[in-house]
């Protein structure tokens, strides 16, 4: 006993830095795993570029840029909150519901066409927190109720919008009145749009959010695994309420930023958006089962969608093809993601 | 499906239920196959006015329901409106569930899409009811091959809109420029004709004019938007003229405009001559930015659509013996330039749909100003 | 984990009563959806007995049909794990490329469309299953391309069958017990997938991927071909949704009748009781989730909701009813 | 059984300090499901400095008393006492305040967060209470993490990411993890581990002993094993469950192997030495693995399996006997060679093709791999091999059922409730199982069975091996991959050692008679 002892304790170093050497390996090929994905998608943004601006001399100009970025804002700033949410392995259909919900009763609460002097700053107020009481509804029902993320904010992308509805009635579109909103998102502040400019502080916060606080870091954990988090005691449940909440606060800017470009306020302020987000989150490399991704990839994809948009309408694609090109990149994103992970035993959702 | 004891018990319990209830759809919906076509006229207070519009949000659709509304209320009939959620299956399943309560309906329909038209009639026929549509149905599928319950099919002439619009931008541009347009939904024969009616305008009297490019835009003014700010980045300032189909779908361009400075060098026209569209035209937004319009009003469609229908159900009209154009019927719309815009004025006061509906029953379904009949009687063709 | 569960609901004693409530929960699973059911059409009948006796429920059943069939087939794509986002559009694509070819092929023409979707459904389903990509993502790309296919194969407008309409168009026009032939073939197809899940090896092969891929490979389930298999089965269903929107609308368009039958259905399947994690499917009971779709904006819209909020109602429902009907323990964890 | 002269030292020190406080004490803690008692009146001390091992089959109690110890369920009855002040701990949080941190059974850190992250998870710092904004503070985050790492005798880089750990590292970090509380609030920190060997290899379990002892330095252990060699050599006191009572506490250098088996199981062990025999010259392999090569796993390996016989492939975690096993199963792809499957020769195996050759697999990783929890266990044990549950396509759930009985009798799997689901039954059971699946198959020629005792207790296992002799003296070749050399020697007839990815000894124990220190040897 006591030799086998002494025996083990030689080799055991030795075949340890074995295992370290092997570990550091794999670590290293991690490391440019996680390094390289981002990186092709950033050459499949600059290939996209090159292309359209050889199809377009008008593609690679100041003010097409600017037009991509307040394009761009909106998405950006819904998709902050879609990545969080997808981060914890759920998901987030209502944005479209929350933008008109938000969108609506921020406009008529703002000096608008259908009268009244609006109450400023507290529209925001108001409207945020009407988001941000369909985002914890969301995320308590989806906790306490233990019901799928997907059908929680699918119900109430429908709830949103009705609500929306009934608070538009049966006037005429409201319009806003104030001169100083009218057109304030394309605006330009040192040579970007407003709107990008609050893109750029919600990715910020949301960087900050994922990488430095309790609600971020739990995030992930959850993701990761949920059991593991319950069993160490984490506060799952109020973060994933939170999250919830977050995303659903950052829809309803969306939807007051879509009403401001737009000018009038409309229920359907958000049409659309949904199957950009989600599409800009899954390109950008956000492990739809959650754990895994992070806001700057999704920065990446929303703007490859939009380049592409942009720039299919620019070199004169027929329309018809548009949803077929996005689809197609789309595909080959996540075949190209996949194909160096495909081994026999690989499970794929 | 696994197969534990617990659980193909509770799966046969399943099973047994659901032939269970399957056949009580089958019991309870023989008793209901009494009803059929050629009922004759309805007593006046077995009548149930339906209005089906496609949404709600849209001010266009909002003035059907009030058309619907102030016809309801000067016949002194119960109204019932259908939101088809922009859904041909919720339209059609919405009606179907109207109808299945047995009521005698007189029925005005703004389709969502063409094609919806013959299963909404045959339901409508099935029903003893009868119903007018609007705005679309498959061209060869005709009010007097349907029987008397089909009463009529209406609609304002997209050409003649088209026509209209692009006049105004003509003019406005000294027959010289180059426009983009943003059509609505593809395959709405609405848009397809007021695109027909614009393109062959152009050709025929403004030959130096150039259209640059369509973007059909789905009726949504968030799409026109974004499709406008594209085309503003693909050809900048060469635009001097944006055709939208409707009303809509212009707010999301003009906004467009402006945001990118443009505005006071660009002339838009538009279908629909939106309240919206008439403060903008009245405040000269733009520098007079809006050149054209047509007019034409959500609740005089209903109005109308439903009190043809209304009449036939009375037998106060033989749908069969009425001429063809009074089946498939195109009543007018105005052009509208800025210089005319206050004679429209009265259309939009409170008041104004009870106004036309008291109009409408003197003069008859086709003989209301503004909105007389001026053709028809087969499908809109450029003349 | 083993041994804590065995701890926890041990042999003795407790074993009863465990069982009794496994009972509860499995039994609930397989009638719920029928309860809520026959609960709401309850509360329309109370409201409304005009609606229930003047065959709404036939009206219900008929336009439920197309739900059915796309819900039917996500339900076979859910029960492997994945999800099919582009069944819908496969639906409609079929419904128009129908509509072209009815004329031209006649009887064979429906039999063609059927290839033509199912092989859509199994090219999803081997993009899935050999290239490993998660298939939320893969059928959202996919997705855009078949409805771009809509709208090129279209040209953009309705598309109306010129000849041989009445081989199809008979499916919804003639009916049983006055409930149209197509609810019945959606019906008959639930019928069919409940015998392959439930007393065929391939269906349990299916379940057992839903349950655990990884544990089904090393059993030598083939999963591959399987998942290839659910896929194809979500693309035929979406084949034969395209059939009966064309026998219901004798025309199809990329925005027309049909073109906003995706998440309807998604809804349908889960409320019929399948789990949106895999391994969960009741075909029999996704019949009554799909009639629960088309019973809630027809039901809103009789018993007089204001139709400015039958959106809202809507939303609560789909909600509530899903949390009502889901299986559910207390230690799971729901994404 | 001679104790290390290190331990007697220990001892020494911990007579010394019997005066002290006891870290733990337990008074008659109880705790009921149902009418089951799961823990009964169960009392005990731990002094600091102690190492003690707490041993009992599935189901004797061990998880609902540690559970109880770490805030996860309330006892009903009986006082927790930590450094002499009683206790009622409300959650897992409470307990690493006491001072008392687990390290289970399965991991349970965070892949996707760094190493600091996953040691502070439950401390100021790593709930962002660091700064005054709430946000966390990366530097000290990491500098905290590293000090918890120090007390260990870990290097670990605190910010790298715990995907990127080996195993035996990650158990460092659940460790640190575990003391990391009480290290901050200056108390003795009590270390719970929880079965911790039972998934490492034999170097990696040295390690860990290493650190087992150096944690005596700062605080006391409770050591949960099913390896009595193990738990033997490790602690100094043993304490035996069974049915929920404590049944004995004896220092380990009073009892030994046998007795603490007798006292587990209730039975004397009936481990019989296996009669071998070398192969018969002529006698054609099941398995033949020819020059088989797995690009950074292993390569050029080659041997046989005969039928009757197990061959034993021993090697440590980076021999690639793991990856060896599962190519010639088919799950792995081979870079090169060939693997003949009853004559059938083949360079890209599958398994679809190996099952349909009679071949069957047993995971290590039971749960992922082996079976479907939430599936019962006569589906379970029929959907590979439906044998006579089957007809076409079709599936007959009456015979299925009645197949399944039968091999519930065969195998004593309890309870014997086939349409049970089998998640809801014990590791062993669940694994007796797994076997049956492969069993059931009507040519089964050769068994893959990958650690097929991990996890089991000493009962459990003894049954499992002994269906595995069973089925290897009806014909079958059997490739094992055993836990410990022990378990080679014992069950094995050849012997196969792997070192970094090459055979680096074969043995045909009819002739050959290697010593654990030879193999040994051959592994390191």
């Amino acid at each position: 006993m006591a030799q086998r002892n002494q025996t083990l304790d030689r080799p055991v170093g030795i075949d340890t830095t074995a295992i370290r050497v092997r570990e550091h390996s794999i670590e290293r090929r991690a490391r440019f795993r996680s390094a390289s994905e981002p990186l092709g998608l950033l050459i499949a943004l600059v290939i996209l570029l090159i292309v359209f601006s050889l199809l377009n001399d008008r593609f690679l100009t100041v003010g097409n840029a600017q037009n991509i970025l307040t394009q761009a804002s909106i998405p950006l700033i819904v998709a902050v909150g879609a990545t969080l949410v997808i981060l914890l392995g759920s998901i987030d259909l209502s944005v479209e519901g929350v933008m008109g919900a938000a969108g609506m009763t921020w406009i008529l609460l703002t000096a608008n066409s259908r009268g009244g002097e609006g109450i400023g700053l507290w529209a925001w107020v108001i409207a945020l927190g009407v988001a941000l009481v369909l985002g914890l509804v969301n995320g308590l029902i989806f906790t306490a109720l233990k019901v799928p993320s997907f059908i929680v904010t699918l119900g109430m992308w429908y709830v949103g919008l009705g609500f929306a509805t009934i608070l538009y009635g049966r006037d005429l579109f409201p319009r806003l009145t104030d001169p100083a909103l009218t057109g304030w998102t394309s605006k330009l502040t040192l040579g970007l749009p407003n709107a990008f400019w609050v893109a750029l502080l919600v990715i910020a916060l949301g960087i900050a959010v994922v990488r430095y606080t309790r609600v971020g870091r739990v995030a992930l954990a959850v993701g990761n695994s949920e059991t593991i988090a319950r069993s160490a005691g984490l506060p799952a449940f109020r973060v994933k309420v939170a999250v919830f909440a977050i995303a659903a606060v950052l829809s309803g800017l969306g939807g007051i930023l879509a009403t401001i470009q737009l000018d009038i306020g409309s229920p359907n302020v958000g049409s659309g958006l949904l199957f950009v987000v989600i599409p800009a989150v899954v390109i950008g490399g956000t492990n739809l089962g959650g754990g895994k991704g992070g806001i700057l990839r999704t920065v990446l994809g929303v703007f490859l969608l939009t380049v592409l948009n942009n720039g299919l309408i620019l070199s004169g694609v027929d329309t018809s093809w548009q949803s077929a090109v996005s689809g197609a990149i789309l595909v080959t994103a996540i075949v190209f993601a996949a194909w160096s992970q495909r081994d026999r035993l690989g499970v794929a959702k | 499906m696994s197969l534990t004891p617990q659980r193909s018990r509770a799966g046969r319990f399943a099973a047994l239920a659901a032939v269970a209830s399957l056949a009580l759809v089958g019991c309870t919906t023989t008793a209901g196959e009494s009803t059929g076509e050629d009922a004759g006229p309805i007593a006046k207070e077995d009548i149930v006015l339906v209005a089906s519009v496609i949404n709600t949000t849209n001010p266009y659709f909002i003035a059907n329901i009030e058309g619907a509304e102030a016809l309801a209320e000067e016949l002194d009939l119960p109204l019932e409106i259908v939101d088809s959620e922009g859904s041909s299956q919720t339209e059609i399943s919405k009606i179907q569930a109207i109808l299945a309560q047995g009521k005698k309906v007189v029925m005005f329909v703004n389709t969502v899409a063409s094609s919806d038209t013959p299963t909404i009639v045959d339901a409508v026929k099935r029903a003893g009811g009868y119903v007018s549509i609007w705005w679309n149905k498959p061209d060869e599928f005709e009010p007097w091959d349907q029987g008397d319950n089909f009463v009529a099919f209406q609609k304002h002439p997209g050409i003649e809109s088209g026509r209209c619009n692009a006049q105004a931008i003509g003019d406005a541009l000294g027959g010289k420029g180059n426009v983009v347009m943003f059509p609505g939904v593809a395959d709405s024969t609405t848009s397809q004709t007021r695109v027909v009616g614009f393109k062959a305008e152009m050709e025929e009297n403004y030959p130096d004019i150039k259209i640059l490019e369509e973007q059909p835009s789905n009726w949504d003014p968030v799409l026109a938007n974004q499709n406008a700010r594209d085309l503003i980045a693909k050809y900048g300032d060469e635009i001097d003229g944006v055709w939208s189909a409707d009303d809509g779908m212009q707010l999301g361009a003009l906004q467009a405009f402006e945001d990118a400075g443009l505005l006071e060098q660009v002339k838009f026209a538009s279908d629909g001559l939106y309240p919206d569209t008439v403060k903008l035209m009245q405040e000269g937004y733009g520098d007079d930015a809006i050149v054209g319009e047509t007019f034409h009003r959500g609740y005089m469609a209903s109005a109308i659509g439903l009190y043809t229908a209304y009449l036939a159900a009375t037998g106060e009209i033989d749908p069969s013996e009425l001429p063809k154009e009074k089946r498939t019927s195109f009543f007018d719309i105005k052009c509208v330039t800025p210089d005319t815009l206050d004679e429209y004025a009265q259309y939009d006061e409170p008041g104004a749909p009870a106004a036309f509906v008291k109009q409408l029953i003197e003069n008859g379904p086709w003989d209301t100003e503004p909105a007389t009949l001026v053709g028809g009687g087969g499908p809109e063709v450029l003349d | 984990m083993s041994a804590t569960v065995t701890e926890a609901s041990p042999e003795t004693g407790a074993a009863p009563r465990a069982r009794r409530a496994v009972i509860g929960r499995h039994a609930w699973q397989a009638i719920g959806p029928i309860v809520i059911f026959i609960a709401m059409l309850v509360v329309v009948a109370i409201l409304t007995p005009a609606f229930i006796g003047g065959g709404g429920l036939a009206i219900i059943a008929a336009s439920s049909a197309p739900i059915l069939l796309l819900a039917l087939g996500q339900s076979m794509v859910l029960n492997v794990g994945s999800i099919d986002l582009s069944n819908a559009a496969i639906a409609l694509l079929g419904a128009i490329l129908l509509a072209l070819a009815l004329g031209p092929l006649a009887a064979g023409a429906p039999i063609v469309i059927l290839l033509v979707t199912t092989l859509f459904g199994a090219v999803n389903g081997l993009l899935v299953a050999y290239f490993q990509v998660p298939s939320f993502a893969l059928t959202l790309g996919t997705l855009g391309i078949f409805q771009a296919a809509s709208l090129v194969t279209s040209g953009r407008t309705t598309v109306y069958v010129s000849n041989n309409g009445q081989i199809v168009s008979t499916l919804y026009q003639s009916g049983i017990a006055n409930v149209p032939i197509t609810f019945w073939i959606a019906v008959v197809f639930a019928v069919l997938l409940w015998i392959l899940m439930r007393y065929t090896r391939i269906g349990r092969g299916l379940t057992a991927i839903g349950k655990n891929e990884s544990a089904a490979i090393f059993s030598a389930v083939r999963t591959r071909a399987l998942k290839v298999l659910a896929f194809a089965l979500s693309g035929f269903a979406a084949g034969i949704a395209g059939i009966v929107i064309i026998a219901q609308a004798g025309s199809a368009s990329p925005t027309g009748l049909g073109s906003d039958l995706l998440l309807p259905a998604i809804a349908a399947a889960l409320i019929g009781g399948t789990s949106i994690s895999g391994g969960v499917v009741n075909p029999l009971t996704v019949i009554f989730g799909a009639l629960t779709v088309a019973l809630v904006p027809i039901a809103s819209s009789a018993i007089g909701i204001p139709t400015q909020a039958q959106s809202l109602v809507y939303g609560v429902v789909i909600i509530a009813i899903v949390a009502l009907t889901m299986s559910r323990n207390k230690s799971s964890i729901v994404k | 059984m001679t104790a290390g002269a290190s331990i007697d030292t220990t001892e020494n020190e911990v007579t010394a300090m019997t005066d002290q406080t006891p870290v733990l004490r337990l008074a008659s803690i109880s705790k009921t499901f149902g009418t089951n008692k799961a823990v009964d009146s169960v009392s005990f001390e731990i002094r600091p400095g102690e190492v003690i091992g707490l041993i009992g089959e599935n189901g004797a109690g061990k998880s609902t008393l540690l559970k109880m110890l770490s805030g996860n369920y309330r006892p009903d009855q009986g006082v927790i006492e930590v450094n002499g002040k009683p206790q009622q701990f409300r959650g897992p949080a409470d307990a690493l305040r006491a001072g008392i941190g687990v390290v289970h059974q399965e991991q349970s850190l965070f892949t996707n967060l760094t190493v600091a992250e996953n040691i502070e998870v439950n401390t100021p710092a790593g709930r962002g209470g660091v700064s005054r904004l709430g946000l966390y503070n990366w530097r000290r985050l990491n500098a905290d993490a590293a000090r918890a790492l120090d007390l260990i005798g870990s290097h670990l880089n605190p910010n790298t990411h715990v995907s990127d750990l080996s195993f035996i590292d990650r158990q460092m970090v659940e460790i640190a993890r575990a003391i990391r509380v009480s290290a901050s609030s200056h108390t003795p920190p009590l270390v719970i581990l929880d079965e911790p060997t039972s998934i490492l290899e034999r170097t990696e379990t040295a390690i860990l002993e290493r650190e087992i002892s150096k944690l005596r330095d700062i605080g006391s252990v409770i050591f949960v094993s099913h390896r009595l060699d193990e738990v033997l050599r490790i602690c100094d006191r043993v304490l035996v469950m069974s049915n929920g009572r404590l049944i004995a506490d004896r220092p380990s250098r009073e009892t030994n192997e046998a007795e603490l088996f007798r006292l587990m199981v209730g039975r004397e062990t009936h481990a019989a030495v296996r009669n071998r025999t070398s192969v018969q010259p002529g006698t054609v392999p099941v398995i033949a693995v020819k020059n088989l090569s797995r690009q950074g796993e292993f390569s050029d390996v080659t041997f046989d399996a005969f039928p009757g016989r197990v061959v034993a492939v021993l090697g440590t975690s980076g021999s690639g006997r793991e990856s060896l096993v599962r190519t010639i199963f088919g799950a792995e792809a081979p870079s090169a060679g060939i693997v003949t499957i009853a004559g059938d020769e083949s360079h890209r195996p599958s398994i679809g093709h190996s099952v349909k050759k009679g071949i069957g697999y047993l995971p290590a990783e039971r749960k992922t791999e082996g079976m479907f929890g939430e599936m019962p266990a006569d589906e379970n044990l029929t959907l590979t091999h439906p044998a006579g549950a089957a007809v076409g396509p079709f599936e007959l759930p009456r015979r299925r059922r009645a197949i399944a009985t039968e091999w519930f009798e065969r195998l004593d799997i309890r309870p014997r409730t086939p349409e049970r689901m089998l998640g809801d039954f014990s590791g062993g059971n669940q694994q007796k199982v797994v076997l049956a699946k492969w069993l059931n198959s009507p040519e089964l020629s050769a068994l893959l069975l990958d650690h097929p005792l991990r996890g089991l207790d000493p009962g459990a296992a003894e049954t499992v091996n002994e269906q595995v002799r069973a089925i290897c003296d009806a014909g079958t070749a059997v490739v094992l991959i055993p836990d410990t050399i022990e378990e080679a020697l014992e069950i094995a007839d050849d012997i196969v050692v792997m070192r970094d990815g090459r055979i680096s000894g074969t043995y045909d124990l009819g002739h050959d008679d290697p010593t654990t220190l030879d193999l040994l040897e051959r592994m390191l």
